[in-house]
């Protein structure tokens, strides 16, 4: 062909498999054998080659990061188990079986929704942007925040609120052990923080909830989890694209940053082979993305789409083909239309450029003329690119040129991926050796209270907005003493008290002990956050972050964790809706350590019964619900003890019962604060209540319910699961005991007004004693000052 | 006659124009966000409004310095109109991003009253070098020259949350002698006891000079602040609520409610 | 006639540079050991005028409408024929 | 031996310069008619090194990896002794 630019017909049907395999990876598609063998099966089938351009959008479809190919393909066990469809089977079948009627979308489209109240409802979508991040910190995590944030506006939902779950290696890691090319923890860090906050601040978007983890199992793998919430009114759902829709292109120009392929003339593969090594990185843009947002919320109010997708992995080659495909009808786009930031594009790299900050918007024809007046009016730019067809296939053109020609059928079945996983007993870490217990656990506590796991995000948090909007009800720093907070609360509508209660859970160092119980745990714990501050009807999103699942042990573990969610959400009666899995976690040192994130999204009624994590006041009892196990594998306290063994916590069945008692506690009004015991356990919960408010606590290891006999010190930092800490209203005692009739509950001790907190032994002597100040100091300042 | 309208004026990057708007239609006003294009385009009259509120936000990307790009974009469009807005002793109100505006247009610290070619003093990054999102301590100056404050004591402190990266107030030593001369600072950064930051982080959180964190023109009817009110403005917002018990109104609402008022005498 | 101008706005010198002071620390970060780092923007921008002073005198008005803030920055024109 | 570096980072040409277009509308607004206006930053660094060869390598080295994006900027790096 003579075309006045650069295509190139690729010979599949010539080619044996060797041939294929070159083919795939020069060409930087990244697909097997198997896939190539299909691809070529079916352009014999079309008696013609495949172009560049084809290849392309085959190799983003079929990707891991767009089609989920593990989780949705076949797993075969070590021990004979085939396990077909692992997101079917553990993942999306608990909202199946509860089948609840407050759950609008799930998995379908680019975030979860539920309902709200008053016709509104909440999207949640959490994303994972590890290996961006890696390479281009400050821009990988902003286009994380970016990305997420338009999935949300993505299904008609203004955002109210981001995410960030951040893991990170040691921060004073030693340089020399450093492999070539992994950058520093502490680089990584500043620049992912720095990241995070420049796009949510920018756009106006509170940061309020998240996490952020050290582990040495990150720094060869740096972590990050974005998320963002949504609320939109549940009649502005607009999907219902027919074909002769218009296809309009809207917001940031597309350029060359953010190709993951390599180029493909062979000609030019030496030159460019230094380049394309390098990383793909995307530039973030936060203005561009507002100024959508408000062209988006508009188009939406006045009803004139009939569809939206936002274009992140894949570009407009997975918007334009998975619009089509889920709307079942086809496309046909003219790549010379898109507005360019680099005038000198190739068709394919136009066609799966993943620049940032840019939608696609489905319109009925009539309709365009007035949604390209709003977008002029908000300064954006837009261009209408082409329509939806009846034929099923996705046609595209470059002026006027046909350059990819391809059945929306074949594009859409790929070959099942099938993956080996082999399964090891998981007894959840092995049973502890005996160790002298420390003499001065006062010392052991503020050692605690100052590991990097522990201590205060103060210094994180403030460099986010998390005020921006107005509708932080409960903060992430609670009071002016920055106390920390379990879940956040937002009250998006002027109309209405009702909250969205954001909270969640992440177990890191449970994961190289037992990924089971690290999955399960992190559940746990995110359930038990929401219930804190009185959030219910929760909804779950899962995020993995794991190694390469093609190895037999990554995979194995996995699904052990994939395994997990299934039970975990069942015992808690809540549905996952949405979710991400980033595979492929390898570096020089190793794969990621396996990491599981797991949100909760969910409601409070009224947020004035929110609860808070500080003590109000003294003299008011202390109780704790569940009971405390010898439950420390995994836990902070061994790893500043450096002791490897011990078993992680477990979830049980009964478990199941607390949140309901809890949140009736609160609603009834006799619960004055409430707090989860997580990471450093009991001890670390209760001196969190007492420097977040000043006042001190006196409490008796001997009260503590048991589910075993143990030692004074592992009864104070064992993490077992399924733990409340509350204060209760002194003349409500009677009451509240009511409430946890058949649970394990006992008074532990009381709030006091004297600023210490006392922790008396089994024998009554004292075991900790430390100036409630000095307890703030310690866990507010070990970030800050490192 | 009907309520008095207030517009929240808003261009690409403007992010705090929604709270704003429920606080100002809380206290009674007829609030609009308005896009600047629709002024442009003749959609809606600055005159007809009085109150005009720059909100927060990054407008225009905050590229140049912030509130620079707006700020010579809405004078070289609108100078005239926004000159007889003052004559007129309407308000102008900028938050944060708004005062930056302000500022970088030459209408604050609008000494005389005039609108001043080149800005005459600049709200550089903070001296933390970052961005700062903290409740901070505030008190307000009764003695000013501000038409726009509340009647309270003098001893008062208000918390109210700040959200910027650009808020480190300076001006040379000129500028400053007619500040303090014509009483054109607002609002001062403090300790909680009410005694003055002096600079020190975080309870002046940016570095500014003599603590200021709000100025106003000597005509006393336009006033730029870095603190955000609206984010205090409901008694839910405030950081501590769920110990100090529930309030209707936050701290914010204070300052508000003194503009709204003076707007109702106009 | 056409110019094209090359004008470098530069914080005053002693002025506290946070910009300059977070490269470093990345730098740093990144394993190299540097000081003082400053940072300051370039803008490039052609203009037609009459006379290569005529172009001057337009830039340095601009600058002081728009491009740098004189009371924390110095600023430079420098102005050839395209 | 002590040098000081100056470091310009600007964008690729053709690329599209979102900061420039708006400081051109902005200039054209205030009744200048400008055009083709592009921003870029310059870095001034101190660094130590024995020769004024390894000072280049070791900017050069910063600018990929720091101080520019090779996918949409270009750099130059002038080195001096101080
Ligand atoms: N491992 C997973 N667990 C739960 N939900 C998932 C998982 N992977 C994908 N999903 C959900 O399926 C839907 C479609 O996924 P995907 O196509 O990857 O979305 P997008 O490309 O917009 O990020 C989304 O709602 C997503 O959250
Ligand atoms: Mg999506």
């Amino acid at each position: 062909m003579d075309l006045p630019f650069e295509i190139y017909e690729v010979d599949l049907i010539g080619s044996n498999d060797d041939v294929l395999m070159k083919i795939s990876i020069e060409m930087g598609i990244g697909l097997n054998a198997e896939e190539m063998r299909y691809i070529k099966e079916y352009f014999k089938g079309e008696g013609r080659n495949p172009t560049d351009v084809e290849l392309q959008t085959i190799g983003q479809t079929w990707s891991e990061h767009c089609y989920h190919k593990t989780f949705k393909g076949i797993v075969k066990t070590t021990d004979g188990r085939i396990v077909d469809n692992m997101f079917r089977s553990y993942i999306a079948s608990v909202v199946k079986e509860l089948n609840p009627d407050w759950c609008v979308s799930v998995f379908e489209d680019n975030a979860g929704i539920v309902d709200f109240v008053d016709g509104y409802a909440i999207a949640v979508k959490v994303e994972t942007h590890n290996h961006p991040s890696a390479i281009e910190p400050f821009g990988g995590a902003a286009t994380g925040i970016g990305g997420v944030i338009r999935d949300v506006l993505g299904v008609w939902a203004d955002p109210i609120a981001n995410i960030d779950v951040l893991c990170f290696g040691p921060l004073d890691y030693d340089y020399s052990k450093l492999p070539p090319g992994v950058k520093h923890p502490r680089y990584l860090f500043k620049g992912i923080v720095a990241g995070i906050g420049y796009y949510g601040n920018n756009m106006g978007i509170p940061t309020v909830s998240g996490a952020i983890c050290f582990d040495e199992g990150y720094v060869g793998n740096v972590v990050v989890y974005c998320g963002c919430v949504g609320i939109l009114p549940r009649d502005r759902y607009l999907r219902k694209v027919r074909p002769g829709d218009s296809v309009i292109l809207v917001g940031g120009r597309t350029g060359r940053d953010g190709i993951h392929g390599v180029t493909f003339a062979s000609t030019e593969l030496t030159k460019e082979s230094e380049e394309a090594s390098r990383p793909a990185v995307q530039i973030p843009n936060p203005i561009e993305e507002e100024k959508l947002r408000r062209a988006i919320i508009r188009i939406r109010d006045e009803g004139l789409a009939s569809g939206i997708t936002d274009l992140g992995g894949g570009g407009l080659s997975s918007a334009t083909g998975e619009t089509a495909n889920k709307y079942n009808c086809g496309a046909v786009i003219e790549l010379s239309k898109v507005k360019l930031k680099d005038p000198n594009m190739r068709p394919w790299e136009i066609w799966v450029s993943e620049s940032q900050e840019r939608m696609l918007i489905a319109s009925p024809p009539q309709n365009v003329a007035r949604i390209m007046d709003i977008l002029d009016e908000e300064d954006l730019e837009a261009a209408e690119i082409g329509r939806f067809t009846e034929p099923r296939r996705l046609k595209v053109l470059y002026l006027g040129y046909t350059v990819a020609d391809l059945s929306l059928d074949f594009l859409f079945s790929p070959p099942r991926a099938v993956r080996t996983a082999e399964v090891k007993e998981d007894e959840g870490g092995e049973a502890d050796f005996d160790f002298a217990m420390p003499n001065d656990l006062s010392s052991v506590l503020l050692r605690l209270l100052s590991s990097p796991n522990i201590a205060s995000k103060e210094s994180i948090i403030r460099t986010y907005d998390h005020e921006v909007k107005g509708m932080t009800a409960i903060k992430p720093l609670q009071g002016l003493r920055s106390g920390p907070n379990d879940a956040a609360v937002m009250k998006p509508l002027p109309s209405s008290w009702a909250g969205v209660v954001l909270s969640c859970g992440i177990k890191p160092s449970y994961g190289k002990l037992s990924p089971y119980w690290m999955a399960a745990s992190a559940i746990d714990e995110a359930v038990r956050n929401n219930v804190c501050v009185g959030g219910r009807r929760w909804a779950l999103l899962d995020n993995f972050t794991w190694g390469n699942p093609e190895k037999p042990d990554r995979m194995g573990s996995l699904l052990k964790a994939v395994e997990a969610c299934y039970y975990a959400a069942k015992i808690f009666q809540v549905p996952f809706i949405s979710g991400k899995d980033s595979l492929y976690n390898e570096s020089p040192l190793g794969p990621v350590t396996p990491t599981l994130l797991i949100t909760a999204v969910g409601i409070i009624p009224d947020v004035r019964k929110a609860v808070t994590a500080d003590f109000k006041v003294p003299g008011d009892p202390i109780y704790v619900i569940g009971l405390t196990r010898r439950e420390l594998g995994g836990s902070e306290y061994y790893r500043i003890l450096n002791v490897k063994s011990g078993l992680v916590p477990r979830l049980r069945p009964s478990a199941g019962e607390l949140p309901s008692r809890i949140i009736r506690a609160i609603d009834s009004g006799v619960i004055m604060a409430c707090h989860d015991p997580s990471e450093g356990g009991l001890a670390v919960a209760l001196a969190e209540m007492c420097l977040a408010s000043g006042f001190g606590a006196e409490v008796h290891t001997s009260n503590v319910p048991l589910g075993e006999p143990m030692r004074e010190d592992l009864v104070l930092f064992s993490e077992s699961n399924s733990r409340f800490i509350v204060e209760v209203k002194a003349n409500a005692e009677e009451e509240f005991c009511t409430l946890m009739e058949g649970i394990p509950h006992a008074k532990i001790g009381y709030v006091t007004k004297s600023p210490t907190f006392l922790v008396y032994g089994f024998d009554g002597k004292s075991l900790v004693d430390v100036n409630v100040d000095v307890l703030w100091k310690t866990w507010r300042n070990a970030l800050t000052s490192r | 006659m009907g309520r008095k309208k207030a517009c929240i004026l808003r261009v690409g990057g403007t992010n705090c124009d929604l709270e704003t708007k429920v606080a100002l239609d809380d206290l009674g006003l007829e609030t609009e966000i308005i896009h600047m294009n629709h002024l442009l385009r003749g959609h809606r009259r600055l005159n007809d409004y009085s109150l005009l509120v720059i909100p927060g936000g990054f407008s225009y990307g905050d590229y140049v310095r912030a509130g620079a790009i707006w700020g010579k974009k809405m004078l070289s469009k609108f100078k005239k109109e926004i000159e007889e807005f003052i004559e007129e002793d309407k308000a102008v109100v900028g938050i944060c991003n708004g005062f930056q505006v302000l500022v970088e247009s030459g209408v604050l610290p609008g000494i005389d009253g005039s609108i001043s070619e080149y800005p005459r003093a600049t709200l550089a990054t903070n001296s933390s070098a970052k961005y700062e999102c903290r409740w901070i301590h505030l008190k307000y100056h009764q003695a000013s020259s501000c038409r726009l404050l509340p009647d309270l004591d003098e001893d008062t402190v208000l918390r109210i949350p700040i959200g910027h990266g650009e808020g480190n107030f300076i001006v040379g030593e000129e500028v400053l002698e007619e500040i303090k001369r014509e009483g054109l600072v607002v609002f001062t950064y403090c300790k909680p006891d009410g005694s003055p930051a002096n600079g020190e982080y975080p309870y002046n959180p940016n570095g500014s000079m003599l603590d200021i964190a709000g100025i106003c023109n000597s005509r006393g009817n336009v006033m730029g602040m870095m603190p955000h009110p609206e984010r205090a403005y409901f008694g839910w917002q405030m950081p501590d609520w769920t110990s100090r018990g529930l309030q209707p109104y936050g701290d914010g609402s204070l300052v508000l409610k003194a503009i709204a008022s003076y707007v109702e005498r106009l | 006639m056409r110019f094209r101008a090359r004008v470098e706005v530069k914080l005053r010198p002693g002025f506290f540079d946070p910009e300059g002071e977070t490269v470093k620390e990345a730098l740093n970060d990144l394993g190299y050991r540097v000081e003082n780092v400053r940072v300051s923007k370039v803008y490039t921008v052609d203009i037609d005028a009459t006379t290569i002073d005529e172009a001057r005198l337009l830039l340095d008005e601009m600058c002081r409408r728009l491009l740098a803030n004189p009371t924390k920055d110095l600023y430079e024109v420098e102005v050839q024929p395209l």
